[in-house]
């Protein structure tokens, strides 16, 4: 089982480096609909670096998890994403504290503070630990960063979605997914919570006539 | 057993009988200085029988601690008296209590004298309650560093432990921090008995009377009693101090011939402090009253010294 | 027997607090019995406390387990019984002059609660002169806080009573913080919370532990006790609560912190360096002289006694020092006479200031009027009030022959015999300690002489003053019997001598009444010192005989003597109470010569009518600055508040910012982890 | 069988309730079916006392001590509020607040939300345990927007945003346990059992299980509310109904501190106690002292309250890092008072905000003349939760702190001193605060009398565990407590 790993994981790499750089949009993109395509892009790549996982290792059950998250990650939640755009009739515009340049900048830093970070992990690791690893904690942080300088709530939400991306791949490429059961709740817990963030995007775009969060400062000290 | 009959009644009638004379010869040696004839050597005396004589008039607002007040103060002297060495180097009532208790009686008929001055709901007596506590309580603490002072040197705080001492050891005078408690102690004693320049006992001026303004309302046997009282308590201040710092020829035991002696040498050691209170008297202007506080912390840092020197210099 | 006394004493006041609340209907019904049941209880402290003082060894016994590791473990020894008779004496005559004065209340507020906390109060001060463990200790301790701090803000109604009763539990809190802080270090060394173990605990405790577990004690049992300038709430918390409760809260309440001291310093902490006697000296003398300079200025009657705790907690310290400074060069005897004079004052003060109080309230409740400058003429309509406050206003003086004066006189010799103590500082510092202690008694005479003459004497400034009735009987009792106590203390002192003499046999291991008293020819038993002796029933006894002499005397000489009553000579106008020398005249003189403390104000406002030659009015304003409360907690209190309301910016609203925080911690976090590997 | 039915109670309730038509039924039903939940965990949590720790169905379900205690705080404190809950949205809804369906909504979503939290403390599997603490934020985020005003839209959407990130966070920690015990067992399966991850814990690779606590401590401790990632509960709390309130600073802290437990002692095997102590004295000290300008500047009393649970769990999570014999025991002592205490403190929140319909201090006077018995209860409450002795949150901090100074340890000792002075501030901030608005006279013409016979039977029931606590621990409880303790040294 080591062989087929250690050789396709220039597969696996390559498409870590694709999602990276699709999560990148999230910082660098001033339209919104591109974050959404983005976001279904690396869904879909992770749909299919987890059905190759679940190839070259031979696990069963990735399949089942592969084929749900086709179907939640790549269709639906953009899916519902898109509807909760034009339900709410907002600007596509994404507006955000800091500048795109220096965003992109500041996610240069991001990454290369995650591959500091996962560094004493890494270097006992296999090699089909050490790129992915650090990707997938870079995705995560960079979804982070986004959810921090984004003042729309939809794009909090993509920031979020990718966080999960992010978190999904380490799983899949450190220990081949968690086991099936968690992986479902997973799941569950990502449908539930994307739907009443939808919600409460819908309602405060109904009560404050915005989504933009910065407005959301009433309660504060 | 005799000599516990004999000298307590012999020591009350000698401060009875001389406190007016003190009084009167302070006065007749001022009115000399002022080129005065000046009244009576016993005119005090005229005076305290005449008030006796008297009846009283009493204000409606007062209250029974008017009444009270003379007889607590002249009690309080008395009981004074039978503690304080006058002939003899052996108090009384030795066992009773010490110099510690001595300042504190005084307190005491001071306490009830500067009430009585607030019971008439007289302005006057209030003024001078006020500043009497005020000076009073200036002087507290340098009487009582002084007193201890010499106390510690001479190993006691009863009086006749302390004259006996400083009868039989006498080079201990010589210390210096005896002096200093004495001189501080002077100092005190003037202003506790209400002469210039911290009161002037002579006037009614309401700037400037302190003792009398307390008095205002007295009349009749009470104003005897306090008259009286306030002399005794001036001729016993004075004993304490000649007793402590010129002890020389004060009978110990209780004969006879030793009491004469003694009795002349104290009329004389008596007179000599009169004299010095008279000329000072004379000498000086009374004081502003917010002055006074400065004369007193004088005689504070004084004692202060005298402590000092006591532990540290000796 | 002793044990089951004092279990008594416990149930009952349980009893008695519960039975308070059980009455919605009946409230003074209610009221009473708990009053009653307090009463009989203090009759057992004080049966414990005398059965164990006479003949009795320390009792020990505990409660149900707890926490498994902690008991309810209480230890009666003799330094407790005769905290619990201080406390059940007084509490008794409390609760027999509360049972007056709460008619106060009735059908005003909610006097169940009263006799409810009330209750509690005196339990919890009977338990914290007697736990035994550090955790009980603790828990009672602050049970007493929480319980007095309900008794402050009785009157809640009243804003100033709320400001007194928080700052009070304020303070109380932290000083209780660092006491466990304290308990704390100590217990490091001994691995348990009982006393037993924490005692002499001392020797293996590292010095600068030591040192830091002095000066926690000194705060933290100081706030309690309100030394300067921790006294802050001691003058706001005395006037807000109810009269009954101000006698405790001063008479015996602020003496458990005395209690804490003694209990620290003579038994957990020694061998103790004598600077800290030093420390203690010099403390109990600040706080001896600010108390009674401040007291001097307070024309607020509670206020003013306030005060004096103050001064009279310093007079005490300043007999617990000289011990601690005696005993730390092993003068073992001369130890053992400075705390029976801080001992001996301690009992005093409860007394004097009991009644003291007492008296305030009585005034009180016959005037509604606390300010002595709205009082006057009171003797005459209190009668039997005015003579006991006088006694009251004497002993607080230290005047012969009242009790104030023993103790301060036993002071005075223990504070000579400081020149066997071979360092120089101590020796200079315990003669000026004399200086002060002289000082603050004639400060203190010129505070009562202002106090009860203004608001006795003379003619009523106030129409409430002018319809004064006397009291309830129950109120002019339990004060007589204090002023008696305070006659009987001063004149035959040796017997309380010997029972704070037993405490010590049993607390510094010497037994020093041989040495301290003596028989002669009257067969007076007189206090003796190696310096005097002193028998105040027979300096008494002359001059009772004096005063017989000197009376009749004077009939003799003028045996039909009559007073004339006539009007007092005010220069031609009728006399008027407006006329009278005021509380704050009287005090004008110390209020010019002590300016750089009282730093006073003044202010006076003239209001002139329409054509500007006529004054409508004039207001003058004079008061004096606080400086601690200006200088010392506002600025704090401000300090603190500012930075607060800086920092809560942290909490801008903004939901970025706050994922911010979390992404910042997660980063920094991660650093400091892999860069710490 | 016997675990499965303490989660089926709960839903079976929040089913029925929303099946239900009218108000009054639900209220019933709720009553009941809390009641059941408490009295079948407490048959329940005797078994396993009995036999120290229970699996069920293969080891999806685990119970020992630990369990114990925080199931029996869910479920004791779920029974309290259910009960409040009857009274509170009764008089709500009859103010036309909400509409009937709404109501049975809230009783629906308040018994998911008890079943999520039994969920988070009966399951073996660590991913499963995520997924219920995440089930949590969910099912709590429309009862955090119950009202459905601007401001609780705000509370709702920072609430789940910022706990769905911490969470996530926390995923990432699990995943990186999962791959080390994959690694170290050499097999992919079954591998987040808890019970399976201990027995191998000491051959995890250290620096993984590190990074992996620390992700797990920021991303539990968020939920938790930790500092500085504590700032969604202030707004949460003080917008949510009180007894939903009440749930989450009583139970649902405690249900993440939890969860950072589990892997404390994971990570306390694999690399040594001090390495996770050391975090958690960290961020219990930082949430103490973040915890004490607001508490001392402070409007709103039911911001004041979340944060002095802010405070409370920092001292648990201090106590837990203090990692001695009576500091562990004291720091989960600590979790049951202060599950009590604070829950007593928000219903009085509550019956203050029905009485006075202001959650601004500045509006409200006299509250013992108002409300006697919300008055009286609120002092002791208030009390009881800054640590005042005789009352229980004294006895479990006392505990802590004294363990904490006997360990001699210079660091530590200046830790605790801190801490002392700490707990005194946020004594004089309470007090400051809530004194002044229980006495004196009530400024407006407020109605003398309690609110709701519900609210006063929810806060005795509590007051009950409060008063007993201070005086007398029982055996029980301190056996589990010594249990919890052994769990946590046995690392």
């Amino acid at each position: 089982m080591e062989q087929p790993i250690i050789v396709n994981s220039r597969v696996i790499d390559i498409l870590a480096v694709l999602m990276l750089m699709s999560t990148i949009i999230l910082v660098g993109t001033s339209r919104l609909k591109t974050c959404i395509w983005a976001y279904a892009f690396r869904s879909f790549l992770l749909t299919v670096a987890s059905g190759l996982i679940a190839y070259f290792s031979g696990l069963h059950h990735i399949y089942i998890t592969t084929g749900i998250s086709l179907l939640l990650k790549v269709i639906f939640l953009p899916g519902l994403l898109f509807y909760i755009v034009n339900k709410t009739n907002i600007k596509k515009e994404i507006e955000s504290f800091i500048s795109y340049t220096l965003s992109l900048l500041l996610s240069c830093g991001i990454i290369l503070i995650a591959y500091y970070a996962t560094l004493s992990i890494i270097q006992f690791e296999n090699t089909f630990m050490r790129h992915c690893l650090p990707v997938s904690f870079a995705i995560t942080l960079i979804g982070f960063f986004a959810m921090i300088t984004r003042k729309k709530a939809i794009t909090q939400v993509l920031g979020l979605v990718a966080m999960e991306d992010g978190l999904f791949f380490a799983a899949l490429s450190t220990s081949y997914g968690m086991p099936l059961i968690v992986e479902l709740g997973l799941f569950f817990d990502v449908l539930v919570s994307v739907i009443i963030m939808g919600i409460y995007v819908y309602r405060i775009k109904e009560s404050f006539d915005t989504i933009d969060t910065a407005f959301l400062s009433e309660l504060r000290e | 057993m005799v000599s516990n009959i004999v000298l307590p009644i012999l020591q009350i009638v000698v401060i009875i009988g001389l406190s007016p004379l003190v009084k009167g010869f302070i006065n007749k040696i001022e009115a000399r200085l002022q080129c005065r004839r000046g009244a009576s050597l016993f005119q005090p005396y005229y005076n305290l029988i005449k008030l006796l004589r008297k009846d009283a008039v009493v204000s409606e607002t007062a209250s029974w601690i008017f009444t009270a007040t003379p007889y607590v103060t002249f009690v309080s002297a008395l009981i004074i008296a039978l503690l304080v060495p006058v002939l003899s180097s052996q108090v009384p009532l030795n066992f009773t209590g010490d110099v510690i208790l001595i300042i504190y009686s005084f307190a005491l008929g001071r306490f009830f004298l500067a009430l009585s001055s607030l019971d008439t709901g007289s302005a006057f007596g209030g003024m001078g309650g006020s500043r009497e506590m005020t000076v009073s309580s200036m002087a507290e603490p340098a009487m009582m560093l002084s007193i201890l002072t010499i106390s510690l040197t001479a190993g006691s705080t009863n009086l006749s432990d302390i004259t006996n001492t400083l009868l039989n050891n006498s080079i201990l005078l010589m210390n210096p921090s005896l002096s200093l408690a004495f001189a501080a102690l002077a100092i005190v004693i003037i202003a506790e008995a209400g002469r210039i320049p911290v009161d002037n006992p002579f006037t009614h001026l309401e700037l400037t009377m302190i003792h009398e303004g307390m008095i205002l309302e007295f009349s009749g046997r009470y104003l005897a009693l306090i008259e009286w009282a306030s002399s005794m308590k001036l001729l016993l201040l004075l004993t304490i101090l000649v007793n402590t710092s010129l002890p020389w020829g004060i009978a110990r035991g209780l004969t006879f011939s030793g009491l004469v002696i003694s009795f002349g040498l104290y009329l004389a050691k008596i007179g000599f402090f009169a004299f010095l209170i008279a000329i000072l008297e004379s000498s000086f202007a009374k004081l502003r009253l917010f002055r006074v506080p400065n004369l007193l912390g004088t005689s504070f840092i004084l004692a202060i010294l005298a402590i000092i020197s006591f532990y540290v210099v000796s | 027997m002793t044990e089951q006394l004092f279990i008594l004493s416990i149930i009952l006041y349980l009893v008695g607090a519960l039975f308070a609340l059980c009455f919605f209907r009946w409230q003074m019904a209610g009221n009473y019995i708990s009053f009653i049941c307090a009463t009989i209880a203090s009759c057992f402290g004080i049966a414990t406390a005398v059965t164990m003082l006479s003949n009795g060894s320390s009792i020990r016994f505990n409660f149900l387990i707890y926490h498994a590791i902690i008991k309810y473990d209480f230890l009666i020894d003799h330094l407790s019984s005769y905290f619990i008779l201080a406390i059940s004496v007084i509490g008794f005559i409390a609760t027999i002059y509360s049972l007056g004065y709460t008619k106060l209340y009735v059908n005003k507020r909610d006097t169940r609660f009263l006799g409810f906390t009330y209750n509690l109060f005196l339990l919890s001060m009977l338990l914290v002169v007697t736990a035994n463990n550090a955790l009980v200790f603790m828990i009672v301790w602050e049970l007493m806080t929480v319980v007095s701090f309900f008794l402050v803000i009785f009157e809640h109604e009243n804003p100033a009573c709320i400001k007194a009763g928080i700052v009070y539990i304020v303070m109380a809190h932290i000083g209780a913080a660092l006491l466990a802080v304290a308990f704390f270090i100590l217990t490091t060394y001994t691995g348990s919370f009982s006393f037993d173990d924490i005692r002499f605990v001392g020797a293996n405790v590292p010095t600068i532990y030591k040192n830091i577990v002095f000066f926690l004690i000194i705060i933290g049992f100081g706030i309690k006790a309100g030394i300067f300038p921790l006294h802050l709430w001691l003058p706001m918390a005395h006037p807000a609560a109810p009269s009954n409760v101000s006698m405790v809260m001063s008479g015996v309440m602020i003496k458990t912190a005395i209690y804490g001291f003694i209990r620290f310093y003579f038994e957990f902490l020694p061998p103790c360096p004598p600077w800290w006697g030093f420390t203690v000296l010099v403390i109990g003398s600040i706080s001896t002289l600010l108390g009674v300079m401040y007291a001097l200025m307070e024309h607020d009657l509670k206020r003013l006694l306030a005060y004096h705790s103050v001064e009279n907690i310093g007079i005490i310290l300043i007999g617990i020092g000289l011990s601690m400074a005696f005993k730390s060069y092993n003068l073992i005897t001369l130890s053992s006479f400075a705390m029976i004079a801080g001992l001996y004052h301690l009992i005093n003060h409860a007394v004097f200031k009991c009644l003291l109080f007492g008296c305030a309230g009585n005034i009180y409740y016959a005037t509604h009027i606390k300010n002595i400058e709205e009082l006057g003429g009171l003797i005459k309509r209190l009668y039997i009030t005015a003579p006991l406050f006088l006694v009251g206003a004497l002993s607080i003086s230290t005047i012969p022959p009242l009790n104030g004066f023993i103790s301060e006189w036993l002071l005075f010799q223990s504070l000579l015999n400081g020149f066997n103590i071979p360092s120089v500082i101590i020796k200079v510092t315990t003669v000026i300690c004399g200086a002060v202690v002289a000082l603050s008694g004639a400060l203190a005479a010129t505070c009562f002489i202002k106090a009860f003459g203004i608001s006795f004497l003379a003619l009523p400034r106030s129409e409430h003053a002018q319809k004064a009735k006397e009291v309830p009987l129950t109120m002019l009792i339990s004060t007589g019997v204090l002023a008696v106590m305070c006659i009987f203390m001063g004149l035959f002192p040796v017997k309380i001598m010997m029972t704070i003499n037993h405490v010590n046999t049993h607390l510094l291991g010497t037994d020093i009444m041989g040495a301290i008293t003596s028989y002669d020819w009257l067969q007076t038993r007189s206090i003796h010192t190696n310096f005097t002796e002193l028998s105040p029933k027979s300096a008494t006894v002359f001059g009772l005989i004096l005063f017989g002499i000197t009376f009749g005397v004077l009939t003799m000489i003028r045996p039909g003597f009559t007073k004339k009553i006539y009007e007092t000579w005010t220069c031609g106008i009728s006399p008027e109470s407006r006329l009278e020398y005021t509380a704050t005249a009287f005090t004008k003189p110390f209020r010019i010569i002590f300016s750089n403390l009282y730093r006073p104000r003044r202010e006076i406002n003239t209001i002139y009518s329409v054509p500007k030659y006529f004054v409508k009015s004039i207001t003058y304003i004079g008061e004096i600055t606080p400086i601690f409360e200006n200088y010392f907690y506002t600025p704090i209190s401000r300090y603190v508040l500012n930075i607060s309301n800086r920092v809560r910016w942290v909490h801008t609203g903004s939901i970025h910012i706050y994922l911010a925080y979390i992404f910042v911690t997660l980063l920094i976090s991660i650093l400091v982890v892999i860069i710490l590997d | 069988m016997i675990i499965p039915l303490l989660l089926i109670i709960p839903i079976i309730t929040a089913v029925a309730c929303i099946l239900t038509k009218g108000h009054a039924i639900p209220k019933y039903i709720s009553i009941a079916g809390s009641f059941i939940t408490l009295a079948y965990n407490i048959f329940l949590n005797y078994n396993i006392y009995t036999h120290h720790s229970l699996i069920g169905l293969n080891g999806f379900f685990y119970m020992d001590a630990l369990s114990i205690l925080t199931t029996q705080i869910v479920t004791l404190v779920g029974f309290a509020s259910s009960l409040y809950s009857a009274g509170y949205m009764t008089v709500e809804f009859n103010a036309g607040e909400f509409t009937e369906k709404k109501l049975r909504w809230y009783y629906f979503l308040f018994h998911m939300f008890i079943f999520t939290m039994l969920m988070v403390c009966v399951i073996n599997n660590l991913g499963i345990m995520w997924v219920a603490i995440e089930a949590t934020t969910l099912s709590t985020t429309f009862l955090v927007g119950f009202y459905n005003k601007k401001q609780h839209q705000e509370a709702a959407w920072k609430y789940i945003i910022i706990c769905t990130v911490g969470i996530t966070l926390a995923l990432f920690g699990v995943i990186l346990t999962y791959h080390s015990s994959s690694s170290a067992l050499g097999e992919i399966g079954y591998t987040l059992n808890w019970t399976n991850l201990l027995t191998v814990a000491d051959k995890f690779e250290p620096h993984l299980i590190k990074l992996a606590f620390l992700f797990i401590l920021i991303g539990y401790g968020t939920k938790a509310g930790l500092a500085p990632m504590h700032t969604w509960l202030p707004d949460a709390h003080s917008q949510a109904p009180s007894p939903i309130s009440a749930l989450f600073s009583g139970v649902l802290l405690n249900c993440s501190m939890y969860g950072i437990i589990r892997y404390h002692i994971i990570t306390s095997k694999c690399v040594g106690a001090d390495y996770s102590c050391t975090l958690l004295m960290v961020f219990g000290l930082i949430s103490v002292i973040v915890s004490i300008p607001f508490i001392l500047v402070q409007r709103d009393y039911k911001r004041l309250f979340a944060f002095s649970s802010i405070e409370h769990i920092g001292f648990i999570a201090l106590g837990m890092g203090f990692g001695g014999m009576y500091s562990v025991y004291g720091a989960e002592l600590h979790t049951f008072n202060h599950a009590v205490a604070k829950s007593l403190l928000f219903f009085c929140a509550g019956n203050l905000f029905l009485k006075y319909k202001t959650r601004e201090m500045e509006g409200i006077r006299g509250v013992i003349k108002t409300t006697p018995i919300t008055g009286v209860i609120l002092i002791i409450a208030v009390l009881a939760i800054t640590g005042t002795p005789p009352f229980n949150i004294f006895v479990s901090e006392f505990m802590v702190l004294a363990d904490s100074f006997s360990s001699g340890n210079a660091f530590i000792i200046v830790f605790s001193s801190l801490l002392v002075v700490c707990i005194a501030l946020i004594f004089v901030g309470f007090v400051y605060n809530v004194f002044k608005m229980i006495f004196g006279a009530p400024v407006q013409a407020i109605p003398t009398g309690e609110v709701s016979k519900f609210t006063i039977a929810a806060m005795c029931f509590l007051l009950f565990f409060v008063m007993i606590i201070s005086f007398y621990v029982p055996p029980l409880l301190r056996e589990i407590l010594s249990n919890i303790y052994d769990i946590v040294r046995n690392a």
